[in-house]
């Protein structure tokens, strides 16, 4: 594991809020490689976009501070790099695409222009190679008429297409390392389709190595190599795709794969989890998802279960895993 | 090209507004107490001479009846005579224009000056030292009335230092910019007391709106961020502030036009108030009104320009 | 030499004579227009202007003037034909408003280019003095006949020592010497500049730092003040000025002479001297000016006495008067006492409440005797007292300047005194006017106050008279 | 599984156009946004419809057309026979009497300033559903109906979480006692654990009270759990509408088949299909000709085009609209199969 | 970090959003606004001397310890009169905010809610007033209902409105769309209740915010149309007449017009501060 191309280890987020101090990512660690895509998952508050705007220091709140963690990409610590020195890990070496797009582009601005500017100040190109490359990084993710295009405001594009735009705004400057955090959830499941593949072509055509934050499934399951799950701002496992999905260990895990509505005949109960997931003032003790586990033993309440590799390239938290039943993912429904 | 067609249809609608004002300034400055012809004769008013400078000038004709004869010369180009200077109304609001004129933009303009690094600064040390001073200045700078401020410069760039001339508007246009540093001031500091609070406020939404934030995601530094991203998407609104309160800007300068001695629209439209000399207050105000309107109107159509998003 | 350079608060409004009352446009029109009959700089006699000289017929009807060889700014002749014009332009001219007070001409004729005869519907004390009055200045009929009234207004032809070169409205009037007036070689000043600064802070300031030369209107606060800077001489030149207490008669119980006595007794008029003139003025004790014709030294004044006051009040069957003072808002002086007499009416038991009201109102509400007390001021337009008397006792149309005061005797006196043409006779009348108005108390008289100018030590013989004057054709600057 | 009864709401042939700022050079040609363009439906009573389609298709536009919350601009809608319309206010009274809505995002769908006890005590008052005294006991009631502890109404929308909050919006939707739901979205926002406790919900509350539901969504897998039937819409045409396993089991429009096929699957086998579609949804501003759906259908004729929109056919409760029969196309789901199984083995 | 720190009990979480978290600066404000509030109260046993006693024979004196801040040309003790006005002046300050505040928010409520024509007419109403001139207005109501404060607040009310009418109708425009408004809509309640009990308290904390700004504006106007004859009737002490009346005596006696002036901004610097305090604690912009 040493040897990835990109680490974070024991990443923690803080918050101080009117009731105190509080840790919404804590001690998060994982690995990726080159070209490969990780499924960050986990559910709404889960400090999954939290541990990914850590990674490049730009927390949306005074209120939160980056008390602990290591990222190295490379090999080189990137985290202990003086503000300035770190400012050529963003963009340069990961790029960021975002849940948003409409607001995360600049409302006045043209597309193209923006862009561009990104271009020239990572490359130093002069204006007009800027915009041409503009042009073609908007081809590369798609979009029809480029050049038409490029001099169209973000509020001129349909969502799909905004979310393209924000590739090719991250690609500009040319990352090793792609964040994205939840680029499809506002979009529609054919557009969804498209970017997916989108992302996948670029890490096949570019090596490019792609953090995928999402809460769907299925999008992991169709797009990402490795999953990392999150609850409560803890890991608590983290493995190959198949493996996990086919045998999850941990009982949230387990749960959101019984989750997925896709199974199942028209008016047959889902399988849910039980309680509601606990807010940051409000955090159980122990293992926090203890309160909603099913599996839950006395130990749970009271101690956190450490991170351990289970083998198979596979690492957990969990004081009393669910037993393996090698039964294969849920059977699709209508095929 | 549609988001600018309010330019053809929106100066229809002012039309309305500018009659509405017109009635409005008619009906309320005749029925102030206070008789033109008294006013024009002081204490040696007799009937007589009362009835006949009444008559001169249609004030014994009943409101109505001016109010159209007044509409009436405005279609050929008219506004009546002065009661006071005796002069037809448009040449005298004309020659008087120019000085407004110059104090306004030039107040607005140095006021842009003083705002927008304040603001900067402000904003970029929130809660910080920094920012309470700013706040200190610009608390300061409203808290100060125009005429009182207005002296205190006086005395200290003219009197003591002999920077500027103490009063007056000069000949040459080098000249009346020299004169219209101080008066501009003046206003500029008031007005920006207004205009940091609004652009503060506007910076900070924008310093951490997910924009900026993908801005520095993309890492771009810290000041092209800001000059690019952030600066221009806060001046929006307080350049909307700005257009709503030129109404205000406008009759703010009656102060300091006469602390300064600047024979501009506000001293003429004060001293027309005082001796009820109506052609030239209902003249004054539908100019007034008008430039305000006309302020607005250009100010949508710089929102416009500005922002992509807004149509009108 | 030089041109002089003079801080005022207010730009003229016109330069036709007959169309203002307003003294700020009389004082320039004395720097550009000249008249018959000139009054001398003590304010108290006359002098020879455009008329070199007079006879008057026995049976005071009839007045022949005898005009000097002068000459328009334009260089073409002052006669006698423009004379008549200007005189009848101001009698019956729609403009004019000034009609009434030369109704009293029933006809005029010019025999030939320098004779002027005027003859009176009847006899007249103070017709010569009325001729002296700015509003009768000479103009040129036949530049008034060309130009047409506005033109004329604007740039007229003088007949002064100066004339106007140029009108910036709202800022500043340029005038320059005239070198056709029959005094020419008098006149030192190359030109001066009549320049509007409304305020007064500013105004001073821009003395004290040279930017002009003198200033007008000086404020009493700032003599003292003024007076300490070594670059500036503070005039104070008598003046014709007197600020008095206005009582409605008609308002209740103020038509009672005890309760009117009471309140001149309830007025510290020493007191308001000192805070409101800082010292500069001096005590009034009748309506006609110190220093001005007939004025009555011995008038008496009635001394600071609540406590008589308040005995009157109560012989009067009067208790908890409460009276209003109508202020004119952003006249300081005007609010300043009536702050004042709120405190010392307060000690007699009266209770003063103080209402502001924009200045053109206030005139409208004193007109229609809508106040109680209020305070107002005059300055003599002309020497001859009949002017003032008639429009403080005289009840003429303007119900005695506002105040209703009715005493018929009185009125009798007024018509009398006017028609005497025996200056001795005359003296005694309105020394009996003086005494008859204080014993009734008309109006309560406060204080006198002089002019106040200020100039820079350059300026020579920078010189206003009591009726207001200005001698700039002696002024010089060095 | 349809009963044949009336239909308890009815859309016939709702067109609803808003309008949109002008067009051309000047801006001066009126344009206007085509949100609904002869939409017929019809809902019985106690049945639960699902809307799918594409975001911007008008599923929400409809829905609010249906209960009155927005005037159509032509067309009809009846509720329990009674015609609804603004010139209707009676109409529209029974129908906001008897009708409730849920809306997608549970925080904002409540008043932040009132606490979740006040607001639904409001309705029970406007509606005089209950006496006054009783109203607190109704509330409580409600709440535990929905599976919330009835001490969480002193609390404000803002002190609940995202599921919490939503099963709150559904107890005001229930206390007004209403004949027909409209659920606009609304489990969209929601965590995937807690979708399922709603979806449960929803269909305990079927069962329990013979609720007429028409669920808005667009994530078809939900749909097929709760729904008896199935509209999918495309650019405010309802382009296939029947029962859900059949719909769900053999699409028989295009785009259907595209939308079905494009739902990720958990199972990393099944992978998704290289391009479920081409192009981006055109402007409802400016509709194409013909079948709006033709630019981006793969299996466009010069027909589609030039002919009217082609409208929904029937057979066996099952309609579309498409100018092929479901013969004529290739199955979605054996289409996919075959290229993904030939590409990723 | 440790576990316990995490694992609070439930209430302490509601004790806690009560208790802390006030923004520094709206403390500060508040604190200021609080010693205005004492002297206002407290005049009669805090001030030194009666603020309209005239002593003409100590007039124009400068500070000194019997006159802590000078007094003025009638000789009336400078600070006696700043404390005494602190009454008047937060009178003005609260009044002349609260009608504009109501007549803005129904106006702008009832314009945003309902768009269309009524909207458009409201807007051109605003536009009438913001273009009208403040003076001629001003002379206008003194004429008509004669001076004093009455008149002012009036005045004012006619004016100010404008501003939190647009403020909240812009929120409006924005809230009526929200899906609670439309939640409201569809369970049939009425547009009054709409409006007033579901849309208004939503969109009034801008307003509110905008309102403590507002205050001090309120102030400065009624000092700058003193001049008038509007506003406070003398001898009645208010800081804004004070300063224009020291005016007069700027160049000799400085503190007349200097103390009072303090006073204003100092309040100003309490409101603004409590603004930005209320705005970050609510969560909107100034
Ligand atoms: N500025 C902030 N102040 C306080 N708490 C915050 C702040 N930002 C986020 N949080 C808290 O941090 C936790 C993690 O949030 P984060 O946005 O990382 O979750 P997420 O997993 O990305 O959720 P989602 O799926 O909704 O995007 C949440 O409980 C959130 O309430
Ligand atoms: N009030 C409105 N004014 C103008 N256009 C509107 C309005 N409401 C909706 N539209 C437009 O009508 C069309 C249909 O919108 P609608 O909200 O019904 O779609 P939807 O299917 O619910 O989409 P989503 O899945 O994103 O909720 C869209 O193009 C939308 O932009
Ligand atoms: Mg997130
Ligand atoms: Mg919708």
């Amino acid at each position: 594991m040493s040897g990835a191309f990109f680490e974070v280890e024991d990443l923690t987020v803080d918050v101080a809020t009117d009731t105190g101090r509080h840790v919404i990512v804590d001690r998060v660690s994982f690995t990726l490689g080159k070209g490969e895509i990780l499924g960050l998952v986990g559910e709404s508050g889960s400090g999954k976009t939290m541990a990914c705007r850590a990674l490049l220091k730009l927390l949306p709140s005074k209120r939160l501070s980056i008390p602990g963690g290591r990222v190295r990409i490379d090999g080189e610590d990137v985290m202990a790099l003086p503000d300035a020195g770190f400012r050529t890990v963003r963009g340069k070496r990961i790029g960021m695409i975002f849940q948003n797009p409409a607001s995360h582009l600049d409302p006045v601005m043209r597309i193209g222009e923006q862009i561009a500017e990104s271009v020239r100040f990572h490359h130093g190109s002069s204006r007009r190679a800027a915009e041409a490359r503009a042009v073609e990084l908007l081809t590369q993710v798609g979009i029809p008429d480029p050049k038409e295009r490029s001099r169209g405001f973000p509020h001129e594009f349909s969502g799909g297409m905004r979310q393209r735009a924000m590739i090719a705004l991250a690609l500009a400057s040319d990352p090793d390392i792609l964040i994205a955090d939840e680029p499809t959830t506002a979009l529609d499941v054919t557009v969804q389709a498209q970017i997916l593949r989108l992302l996948k072509e670029l890490r096949d055509a570019r090596g490019l190595s792609i953090i995928f934050i999402t809460h769907d499934l299925g999008v992991v399951a169709q797009l990402c190599d490795r999953i990392c799950v999150l609850y409560g701002g803890r890991v608590c496992e983290i493995g190959d795709k198949r493996t996990l999905l086919a045998d999850p260990r941990h009982p949230y895990t387990a749960g959101l794969t019984g989750c997925q509505p896709g199974a199942g005949a028209t008016g047959s109960r889902l399988k849910t989890i039980p309680g509601y997931p606990p807010t940051i003032d409000a955090m159980p003790s122990g293992c926090r998802f203890h309160p909603r586990c099913s599996n839950a033993v006395d130990a749970c309440a009271r101690l956190q279960p450490p991170f351990e590799d289970v083998g198979q390239d596979r690492r957990l938290a969990c004081h009393n895993p669910v037993v393996s039943e090698l039964t294969s993912v849920p059977a699709r429904g209508f095929a | 090209m549609h988001r600018y067609r309010f330019v053809f249809y929106r100066p229809l609608q002012l039309l309305p507004v500018l009659v509405g004002i017109s009635i409005i300034t008619f009906v309320l400055v005749h029925s102030i107490p206070g008789d033109p012809a008294r006013i024009l004769l002081g204490t040696r008013a007799t009937p007589e001479a009362l009835a006949n400078i009444r008559a001169q000038f249609g004030l014994d004709e009943p409101i109505w009846v001016q109010y159209f004869d007044f509409v009436k010369n405005l279609f050929h180009g008219e506004m009546g005579r002065s009661i006071l200077y005796k002069v037809d109304v448009i040449g005298l609001i004309l020659g008087r224009l120019e000085p407004t004129l110059v104090l306004v933009f030039g107040s607005v303009i140095l006021s842009l000056i003083i705002t927008i690094p304040l603001a900067t600064l402000a904003a970029g040390h929130r809660g910080g030292a920094i920012d309470h001073a700013v706040r200190m200045i610009s608390t300061g700078g409203l808290g100060m009335p125009a005429f009182w401020l207005g002296i205190m410069l006086i005395i200290l760039f003219s009197v003591k230092l002999g920077l500027f001339p103490v009063s007056g508007y000069g000949q040459s246009v080098a000249d009346k910019l020299h004169h219209m540093v101080l008066p501009c001031l003046t206003i500029a500091l008031s007005l920006s007391a207004v205009l940091t609070r609004s652009l503060r406020a506007s910076l900070l939404a924008e310093m951490e709106s997910d924009a900026a934030m993908a801005a520095r995601a993309r890492g771009l530094p810290e000041h092209i961020v800001f000059r690019r991203h952030v600066l221009p998407n806060s001046l929006i609104p307080t350049l909307n502030l700005l257009a709503v309160n030129i109404g205000w800007l406008i009759s703010g300068t009656v102060v300091v036009e006469s602390v300064f001695a600047i024979p501009g629209m506000g001293q003429l439209l004060i001293r027309a108030i005082f001796t009820r000399d109506y052609m030239v207050v209902q003249g004054v105000a539908m100019l007034f009104a008008l430039a305000s309107v006309l302020t607005n109107f250009l100010a949508d159509i710089l929102t416009v320009v500005l922002d992509p998003r807004v149509t009108l | 030499a030089g041109v002089l350079t003079i801080g005022r608060r207010e730009d003229s409004s016109t330069f036709d004579p007959i169309a203002t009352a307003q003294n700020i446009d009389f004082w320039v029109f004395a720097n550009v227009y000249d008249v018959l009959v000139r009054v001398d700089k003590t304010g108290t006699k006359l002098e020879p202007g455009l008329a070199e000289s007079w006879t008057v017929s026995p049976d005071n009807l009839t007045y022949t003037f005898k005009m000097r060889d002068a000459k328009f700014s334009d260089g073409s002749p002052i006669t006698s034909e423009d004379a008549k014009y200007s005189l009848t332009r101001i009698r019956d001219d729609k403009l004019s408003l000034w009609s009434d007070s030369y109704k009293i001409v029933a006809d005029m004729a010019t025999p030939d280019a320098q004779t002027l005869v005027v003859k009176l519907k009847s006899p007249s004390a103070p017709f010569l003095s009325t001729l002296a009055m700015p509003g009768a200045s000479i103009i040129s009929k036949k530049g008034m006949e060309t130009m047409g009234e506005e033109a004329y207004a604007q740039k007229p032809i003088a007949s002064g020592a100066f004339m106007v070169k140029d009108w910036i409205r709202g800022d500043r009037v340029i005038l320059e010497k005239n070198p056709n007036f029959w005094q020419a070689d008098r006149v030192k000043l190359d030109g001066v500049e009549w320049i509007s600064i409304p305020d007064d802070n500013t105004r001073m300031l821009d003395v004290q730092a040279g930017q002009i030369d003198a200033a007008i209107f000086v404020p009493f606060s700032r003599v003292q003040q003024l007076e300490a800077d070594p670059n500036l001489n503070v005039l104070l030149e008598p003046s014709t000025r007197e600020d008095s207490l206005l009582i409605n008669h008609s308002h209740g119980d103020l038509g009672k002479q005890k309760v009117r006595e009471a309140i001149d007794d309830a007025t510290d008029k020493k007191a308001i001297v000192d805070a409101v003139t800082f010292g500069i003025g001096t005590v009034a004790n009748s309506y006609i000016p110190k220093g001005a014709l007939y004025y009555n030294a011995d008038n008496a004044v009635r001394p600071y006495d609540p406590e008589k006051a308040k005995t009157l009040l109560k012989e009067a069957g009067v208790s908890n008067l409460t009276l209003t003072y109508l202020a004119q808002a952003g006249d300081e002086v005007d609010e300043q006492v009536g702050v004042l007499l709120q405190q010392q009416f307060a000690k007699a038991g009266i209770t003063l409440n103080i209402r502001k009201v924009d200045p053109s109102q206030q005139w409208g509400m004193l007109v229609d005797g809508d106040y109680d007390v209020a305070k107002a001021y005059w300055t003599n337009d002309i020497l001859d007292p009949d002017q003032k008397t008639t429009f403080v006792l005289g009840n003429d149309s303007n119900m005695n300047y506002m105040t209703r005061y009715n005493n018929p005797a009185v009125t009798k006196l007024v018509a009398k005194a006017r028609v005497e043409m025996d200056p001795k006779k005359r003296e005694t009348m309105y020394v009996e006017l003086q005494k008859q108005a204080k014993a009734d108390v008309n109006w309560v008289d406060l204080y006198y106050s002089p002019y106040i100018n200020v100039a820079r030590k350059n300026v020579k013989d920078f010189f206003q008279n009591p009726l207001g004057r200005f001698f700039l054709e002696d002024t010089d600057k060095e | 599984m349809t009963i044949d009864r009336t239909p308890l709401i009815e859309a016939d042939d709702v067109v609803l156009h808003f309008p949109a700022p002008g067009g051309g050079p000047l801006g001066l040609t009126r344009r206007s946004v085509k949100a609904l363009n002869g939409v017929s439906l019809s809902v019985k009573p106690g049945e639960t419809i699902g809307l799918v389609g594409e975001s911007g298709s008008g599923k929400s536009t409809l829905g609010r057309a249906l209960l009155g919350l927005e005037s159509v601009t032509s067309g009809h809608v009846a509720f329990d026979g009674v015609a609804v319309s603004a010139k209707n206010p009676r109409g529209l009274k029974t129908l906001r009497r008897e009708t409730a809505t849920v809306f997608q995002d549970p925080m904002n769908a409540l008043n932040p300033r009132l606490t979740v006890g006040e607001a639904i005590a409001e309705v029970l008052r406007v509606h005089n559903k209950v006496p006054g005294p009783e109203v607190g006991k109704r509330v409580a009631e409600l709440l535990s109906l929905v599976g919330l502890d009835p001490a969480l109404a002193a609390r404000r929308p803002k002190a609940l979480s995202g599921g919490q909050c939503q099963r709150v919006g559904i107890a005001r939707a229930l206390a007004v006692e209403p004949k027909l739901i409209v659920a606009d979205e609304c489990v969209a926002a929601l965590d995937v654990s807690i979708q399922g406790q709603i979806i449960n919900l929803f269909l305990d509350l079927k069962e329990r009270m013979n609720l007429t539901l028409i669920f808005i969504a667009h994530d078809l897998s939900i749909v097929r759990r709760l729904c008896d039937r199935v509209a999918v819409m495309y650019l405010g045409r309802i382009v296939e509408e029947g029962p859900t396993e059949q719909v769900f089991a053999a699409p028989r429009h295009p785009y259907t088949a595209a939308l079905i096929q494009s739902i990720p699957e958990i199972d990393p086998d099944i992978v998704l299909p290289e391009a479920p579609m081409q192009g981006e949804p055109p402007s409802p501003l400016n509709l194409p000709s013909g079948c709006s759906f033709h630019p981006r259908c793969a299996f466009a004729k010069a027909r589609c085009k030039a002919d009217p929109a082609p409208t929904l056919r029937r057979r066996d409760g099952h309609g579309w609209a498409c100018i092929f029969d479901p013969g004529q196309l290739p199955s979605p789901a054996t289409a996919t199969r075959l290229t993904t199984t030939g590409e990723h083995p | 970090m440790s576990e316990a720190t995490l694992d609070r009990p439930m209430p302490r979480r509601f004790l806690g959003r009560l208790t802390a978290g006030v923004p520094q600066p709206m403390l500060i404000g508040g604190a200021i606004l609080t010693v205005f509030l004492v002297l206002a109260i407290g005049a009669p046993l805090i001030s030194p001397y009666d603020p309209v006693y005239q002593d003409i024979a100590a007039r124009l004196a400068p500070p000194s310890l019997a006159h802590p801040f000078g007094t003025d040309n009638f000789g009336r003790d400078i600070l006696a009169r700043v404390i005494w006005s602190a009454r008047v002046d937060l009178q003005i300050a609260v009044l002349g905010v609260i009608f504009p505040f109501i007549i803005g928010t129904a106006t702008g409520t009832i314009a945003g809610y309902f768009g269309g024509l009524t909207d458009t007419l409201f807007m051109r109403v605003v536009d009438v007033v913001l273009a009208f001139p403040f003076l001629v207005l001003m002379l206008a109501i003194i004429a008509i209902l004669g001076p004093g404060l009455a008149s002012f607040y009036i005045a004012m009310g006619l004016v100010g409105w404008v501003s939190y009418a647009r403020l909240i109708r812009a929120q409006i425009l924005v809230l009526r769309q929200s899906d609670f408004a439309m939640a409201a809509k569809s369970l049939g309640f009425s547009h009054w209740r709409i409006m007033f009990r579901h849309l208004l308290p939503n969109a009034m904390v801008g307003s509110i915010v905008f309102s403590m700004s507002d205050a001090v504006l309120v102030l400065l106007n009624g000092a700058a149309i003193s001049y008038l004859g509007l506003g406070v009737q003398p001898p009645t002490a208010e800081w804004g007449i004070m300063v224009a009346d020291g005016q007069a005596f700027i160049s000799i006696a400085w503190w007349i017009s200097t103390f009072p002036g303090l006073a204003i901004v100092v309040l100003a610097f309490g409101f603004s501060l409590l603004a930005d305090g209320l705005g970050e604690k609510l969560g909107v912009r100034p």
